[in-house]
């Protein structure tokens, strides 16, 4: 296949199931024209998807795309990047899928640090079930499941990925493309475990957090004179910073990823050893027991 | 006069060493030429409350433990108290009476005691508590006639790491154990070992067998989380995969190592991983997605008592359901049971070929009573074992657009490409699809994709590995078991045999798809079925209900109190139903009523 | 002419509002003294995908679809192209004419089409898109005959709360959609509807029946996480406990749900959680604690079609086998299956005493197609119902040191106190445990406490709904099924009966423990046994096999579309293995041949 | 009950099943302490453990012990604490309970506030299962599974809490009775979710973290002149920063608990409600079916 130059290159026929105006649309497309700046082959990218309207994403990306079960989506990707680090991993999930049910190996991708791209898509809400609370919902949401309200505070993914170690977090907003591709870029980039959280509006459920709350309650860090984002107490201070929503990229940061401590420099990949010859060597093992 | 046949216990408090040293004893026992089977009875703790080792070695090859401990070294009184109901009338016991003193209530003039003040002796003469066990072993080599030499060489081996020094003082204290005894004792102790050829054999645990099938197979990730008594395949994998490109990835909980086991099948490794009950029940989600997304992967279950954390380094056969049952929807899975070391290393070996071959998840059942075990056995034939990747296409010559991921077939198995093969893009998605992978919910496609994937159960078939049939193939006395309790049955077998009653037994090896054939046509001519499994409810029974429906002389056979059966269990249980045959001697009973 | 009897598929786009009007007709129906069954069809996605819901209204009561459509309301092209098929000759079809335009091929002589410009009308007339559902009741209403007065009463209830501007423009589209059908057609529809007296009866859906018996049983905890089709049980939960003290979490998963069910009970309240297949899996774990703490639970499953994530909004009853066998180790626990919305609450209110008075998880087993249907019942009666709290301990009176939490016992329970109680403190531990909660692996015990634990479910029988027997008891071609198969089957029983073809069916209530004496009373004397179930391995039959092993005479009636059974190929199948009955009508294998 | 004065009123017969010389004995001593100093009723504390060496604590205290399977601890205290807030609810567990398999549960126990205290046995490995790394062994720490040592970075328990909107952060070392009994008292009586990570050698598997090398590597709060635990910058610096191990009380802030948010303030307990009779508005409920 010639050079990726085109979004079209990483389309597939199958028409998207998302509302009219829903904010994945924004994500899906910039994930797109990232893939095609970055001159990837579709057989090269391992494109792992969580469970909600926001997992569907992996249907409509051309590459070996993975729909896997609610919440599992970073631990099958990690295993896909140690089978065939050649591989350009990237995972999508909602809010739902990442920060609720995939809490716990959330935790452990970043302190794992694989060298793959998570893109949460961030909705505050649970769109495939139509509109519950998520881990990001605001306090006092209401909807089915909380008639009088959410009593959970919404966790704010990015400051526990930056306290549990991680070393790239960055943050969109689904309407704002050129950002969002750029962002992906240096996500897809970085020489590790790259989080980007996009604000993806869910404009059939979540009537607060809309385009128009969004744009009226985000700043973006490049804006901010002197932000450096290898400073982590301030991306913290950031971070926790209550009121408006900052966009940008808050942290990045190098240190050994997984494949690299797991694999080594000259491992051979995992996905091509040539087991069907059984290794001579192996019969000596036996000697052990002897 | 015994020779060449003996049970010993080595009972202490866990984290004593006591296994270390029935290790070296059993290793000792191998060198001799016996036929070695050790079981080991531990605490779900770490150090502290009662553990013991049990170790026998004969002429002839058994997989399970006897009726009777022959002899019984007790680092404490506990260990005499608990454990002097099973020696064997004639037997002897060992006991360090350094702090501790024999009580009347343990007596017995039946068996032989053997007071040897062994904590004393260590640190008083060798000056290192430590060498308590390795005296005790040459306490026992002396009584029962080790080969001096063979212990020497195998006690140098173990602590060879440790440095000259403690090799020095264990040589020391095997010395000071013989000593003890030629000094002391003048009463034989009724058993005698000769050494016979070794010969080309192994002395392996199930788990090793199953982590060295593995690597054979080709299996080059896992992903586990450690849990006993599955964590031995995890760091046996740990340990010798990197050597061969492999690697082992200690997940944060089953539900990660699942799907990190898919996500590398997926990718292309052969993959697997292993667990025990409550890390089973953990991956139940994982399992299915595999089935729909048909990717290959072994899952490895050693099962151990339940319910929930029950008991977690006891034994029991009571996972058969949740590994053929559980899961909401329905998938193909493959489900193989050895029952032997020897055949977890080939079971294993099979269980990687029929995943890849079939693109759906196959378990491997072993129990703690099989997979903790060490057996000896003849050297596993790498040249009868081969890899066979079915459907899977690495190298292209798939065009996009034309090329369907899942598409329908004869035998319901569909070309495989891998990330990285030019042509092969789709989706894999766990919710139901299109031969091209597309989500769909069309009710006819979905009719159809369910028989696709179910009909690989009925295709592979013929490669299924075969149930044996043990003993006599016309008796009119049969037996079905599986896994550890090959060893009791076909010893029971062995000791009707010799009282006149003939049998035969089918060892099953296929769990699931249920050998149903195999199993009408076994049951065809016997008078009496008895069905021996480790659980309260009868699992294995109701698999073959379904085949039989209830049968008057279909009788279950059942334990579920951890400890693995006995051979006088199972052919008492016989007895009471056949009439015609002597009576048990009373020792038996006493043995019965002693609850293992 | 056919007068009180009708089916209406509502068809369009989901998200389309389809749904809001079709719960309208369904009530208007029900106001004019119809029995109501609703069946909804919709995609696991929120806005587009094509939806439908089905109204089958009545003088008779059935609990399912028909085997023909008699009425399509059709928003677009695409519903006429896959549902005209199904239109019953005779029948016939309102199509949404503004921007789309009927073909040809999905015209058909036999049916009536009316092509009405619903969303210009709603534009133009009455400004307000978004009322054209609302004018096509009228259409429906006026080509049927519905009471206008009704309609009109119920739309305005309905929209209420968004103001008298809102009702107004309703209230309109109602008159606009009559007047449309006064102008420009006098063909009659061939359909007529006459009121008769309502009655005080309910239309209620499968899920709201559980959720309010919950609440009547006295639960007031209920922790769960979204997933369809059981979050409707959730949201009711969370609207209406709180007025009787109750609260509803939302974990961060089903693990989490599981855990703090049992939490919650542990602590004295009655609790449940609410899944479906996925969620199911994943608790998995928990019911196994649940188990061997004995702490009462109430899990209702809402099935759907699996494997994995399947078709999430599609029906299935695959998850039996779930239910009943997964977990690691056994232990006693309860399902029971209503197949109608009045048993989806009396079941409920039962499970929640089982729960209670035998100390286990108990299982609701319900399916999309039943939980998610309304159904037209008589008022529920709250004074045939009561709370049996079994051993509970809340009041003191118990002494420490004397008191044993699983004190061995006649029926296998204890007496259990609460986290509060004086005297009552104690471990309860997921590791085998003695009489006083104390953890120990001594296998005396261990037996004993299996045996305990699952003495329940012998203890329990007298307490376990019973069967329905329905039809003729003395017929020689009997059914067995549950849950929502009920409907067909019995709507199958009325039309073979009027083929002379008599029939009984077994109407399974409790399906663990599986009553093994009532099925092998049923089939005595049966000539043909059909077990009618839900998915493709046969997962009730199975059961029956346990009990009855292979039958000649049985035969397997299954479906695993996603979609529920239609009467006619339940009566099929029947026909198929019995020669003397009258050949069937073309239409009905046209029917049979169009996947739903 | 008389109140209660000696920590031998919180002990049980059970012998313990720990090792000679673990760390975990210091913790259940001082958790005896704390209840007796605090004059706790058996009867009323519910005491949680997860599953490990650590999970067997909750045999040793005389209390309403639920030992519940691995890693739940906390949902199932939740509802412990929800059904009956007039009840002390305690958890403990280890660090693979609470930071592996449990890691999710204990992200969303910290934003929900319950009012309860957890305490983690902090060994670094995997005690019961024989010294597997666990998610806080060293980088490098060699065992089982990593034969060539552990490629992942250990996390940070207290930093992550904090970062997810913890309200009191403590940690103690298991040999430093006194310090530990009052950060528990401070813990129980915090209105909200407390957490106490306790530095409990394992003695038998850990031999990189023993007594000595704690004793060399830990430095205290209190000797920081100025600490202000209401300072939440300085907690994450203080938490994140290299080096040595900082035992204290990091952080304490009051918002509303779940208890309050979802029970409300004169809300009935649910464990008493009277439900055996039938609320007769229960009836009224089916009109709106008609
Ligand atoms: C184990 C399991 N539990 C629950 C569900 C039901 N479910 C599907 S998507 C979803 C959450 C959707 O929220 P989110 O992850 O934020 O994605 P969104 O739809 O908002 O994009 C849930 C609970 C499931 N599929 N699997
Ligand atoms: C679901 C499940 N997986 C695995 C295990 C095995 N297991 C028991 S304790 C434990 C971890 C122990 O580590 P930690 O939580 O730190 O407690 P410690 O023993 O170190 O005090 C594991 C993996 C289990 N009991 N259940
Ligand atoms: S429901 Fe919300 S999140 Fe889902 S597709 Fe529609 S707009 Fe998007
Ligand atoms: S193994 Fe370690 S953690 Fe477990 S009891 Fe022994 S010392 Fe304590
Ligand atoms: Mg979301
Ligand atoms: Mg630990």
């Amino acid at each position: 296949m010639a050079t990726v130059l085109s979004p079209k290159d990483f389309a597939t026929a199958t028409p998207s199931w998302w509302c009219a105006g829903c904010g994945d649309f924004g994500v899906l497309a910039a994930l797109k024209q990232a893939c095609a700046d970055l001159a990837l082959q579709p057989k090269d990218v391992a494109f792992i998807s969580g469970i909600g309207c926001s997992g569907k994403i992996s249907g409509y990306l051309h590459s070996y795309a993975f729909h896997g079960v609610h919440g599992r989506a970073l631990p099958t990707a990690t295993a896909v990047k140690l089978a065939n680090e050649g591989l350009t991993v990237i995972v999508a999930g909602g809010d739902g899928d990442g920060y609720a049910i995939g809490a716990g190996h959330f935790l452990h991708a970043v302190r794992r640090n694989a060298n793959m791209t998570y893109i949460v898509m961030d909705n505050q809400t649970y769109g495939l079930t139509k509109g519950q609370s998520s881990p990001t919902s605001m306090l006092g949401y209401k909807e089915g499941t909380h008639p009088e309200g959410n009593p959970d505070a919404p966790i704010n993914g990015l400051a526990i990925a930056l306290a549990a170690g991680g070393t790239f977090l960055a943050r969109g907003f689904s309407s704002e493309p050129k950002q969002m591709t750029e962002m992906l870029k240096q996500a897809v980039l970085h020489p590790g475990f790259a989080i980007v959280e996009v604000m993806s509006p869910c404009v059939t459920f979540n009537k607060i957090n809309t385009y128009k709350w969004f744009k009226e309650n985000v700043y973006h860090l490049d804006d901010t004179p002197g932000y450096d984002p290898s400073d982590k107490h301030k991306a913290f201070a950031t971070l926790v910073q209550p009121g408006k929503i900052p966009l940008g990229i808050f942290y990045r940061e190098q240190r050994p990823t997984l494949d690299q401590l797991m694999l080594g420099v000259d491992h051979p990949t995992l996905s091509s050893l040539p087991i069907e010859k059984i290794d001579p060597r192996l019969a000596d093992l036996q000697n052990a027991y002897t | 006069m015994i020779t060449n046949n003996i049970e010993v216990l080595f009972g202490g408090q866990a984290g004593d060493g006591s296994l270390t040293t029935g290790d070296l004893i059993a290793a000792a026992f191998k060198r001799m030429g016996l036929e070695v089977y050790t079981y080991k009875d531990f605490p779900s703790r770490i150090r502290g409350g009662h553990t013991n080792y049990v170790i026998r070695a004969g002429e002839k090859r058994h997989y399970g433990v006897a009726d009777f401990v022959d002899a019984i070294v007790a680092f404490d009184l506990e260990c005499v108290e608990i454990h002097i109901s099973e020696v064997r009338p004639g037997g002897f016991v060992i006991f360090d009476n350094s702090t501790e003193k024999l009580t009347d209530a343990v007596r017995r003039d039946d068996v032989n005691f053997y007071e040897v003040p062994l904590a004393k002796i260590a640190k008083e003469q060798l000056g290192l508590e430590l060498v308590r066990n390795t005296i005790s072993m040459g306490v026992l080599g002396a009584l029962v006639g080790m080969d001096p030499q063979i212990v020497r060489t195998l006690v140098t081996k173990q602590y060879e790491r440790k440095g000259e020094k403690v090799v020095g003082q264990n040589v020391a204290a095997i010395e000071a154990g013989e000593k003890y005894v030629n000094e002391n004792f003048t009463r034989p102790s009724g058993y005698d070992l000769i050494a016979r050829p070794d010969g080309d054999r192994l002395l392996m645990m199930g788990n090793d067998a199953i982590g060295y099938g593995s690597l054979v197979a080709g299996c080059r990730f896992m992903a586990g989380y450690p849990i006993t008594p599955a964590t031995d395949v995890l760091e046996w994998m740990a340990k010798h995969a990197p050597k061969y490109g492999g690697i082992v990835v200690q997940a944060e909980d089953e539900l990660a190592a699942i799907n990190m086991t898919i996500g590398a099948a997926y990718a292309g490794v052969r993959a697997m991983t292993a667990t025990s009950g409550p890390g089973q029940a953990l991956m139940t989600e994982g399992i299915g997605l595999a089935g729909v997304v048909e990717t290959p992967i072994v899952v490895i279950e050693c099962a151990r008592a339940g319910p929930s954390t029950g008991m977690p380094t006891k034994t029991e056969q009571s996972n058969l359901n949740h590994l053929i049952f559980s899961g909401h929807g329905e998938i193909p899975k493959v489900v193989l049971a050895p029952g032997t070391v020897e055949e977890s290393f080939y079971l294993t070996v099979a269980a990687f070929n029929l995943a890849e071959k079939y693109q759906l998840p196959v378990f491997v059942l072993s129990e703690q009573a099989l997979c903790q075990s060490k057996e000896t056995i003849p050297r596993l034939e790498l040249g009868a074992v081969s890899i066979d990747r079915g459907k899977l296409v690495r190298n292209g010559g798939v065009t996009f657009g034309e090329y369907k991921r899942f598409a329908f077939s004869e035998d319901g198995v569909s070309p495989r490409t891998i990330p990285g093969v030019e042509g092969g893009m789709h989706l894999a998605p766990g919710s139901e699809h299109s031969d091209a992978g597309v989500i769909t919910e069309d009710a006819t496609n979905r009719a159809r994709m369910m028989e696709k994937r179910m009909h690989k159960l009925v295709a592979m078939r013929p490669d299924l590995p075969k149930a044996n049939v043990l003993g006599d193939p016309k008796a009119t006395v049969a037996f079905i078991g599986y896994g550890s309790n090959r060893g009791p049955i076909s010893e029971a077998q062995d000791r009707l045999a010799a009282d006149g009653v003939a049998t035969r037994f089918l060892q099953l090896r296929t769990l699931w798809p249920f050998p149903e054939d195999d199993v009408r046509n076994f049951i065809k001519g016997a008078a009496h079925v008895f069905v021996v499994e480790h659980n309260i409810t009868g699992q294995l029974e109701r698999l073959i209900r379904y085949v039989t429906g209830p049968l008057a002389h279909m009788h279950p056979v059942r334990k579920y109190n951890g400890r693995p059966f006995r051979p006088i269990e199972i052919i008492d249980a016989v007895k009471q139903k056949i009439k015609d045959v002597t009576k048990l001697e009373a020792t038996d009973l006493q043995v019965r009523s002693v609850a293992r």
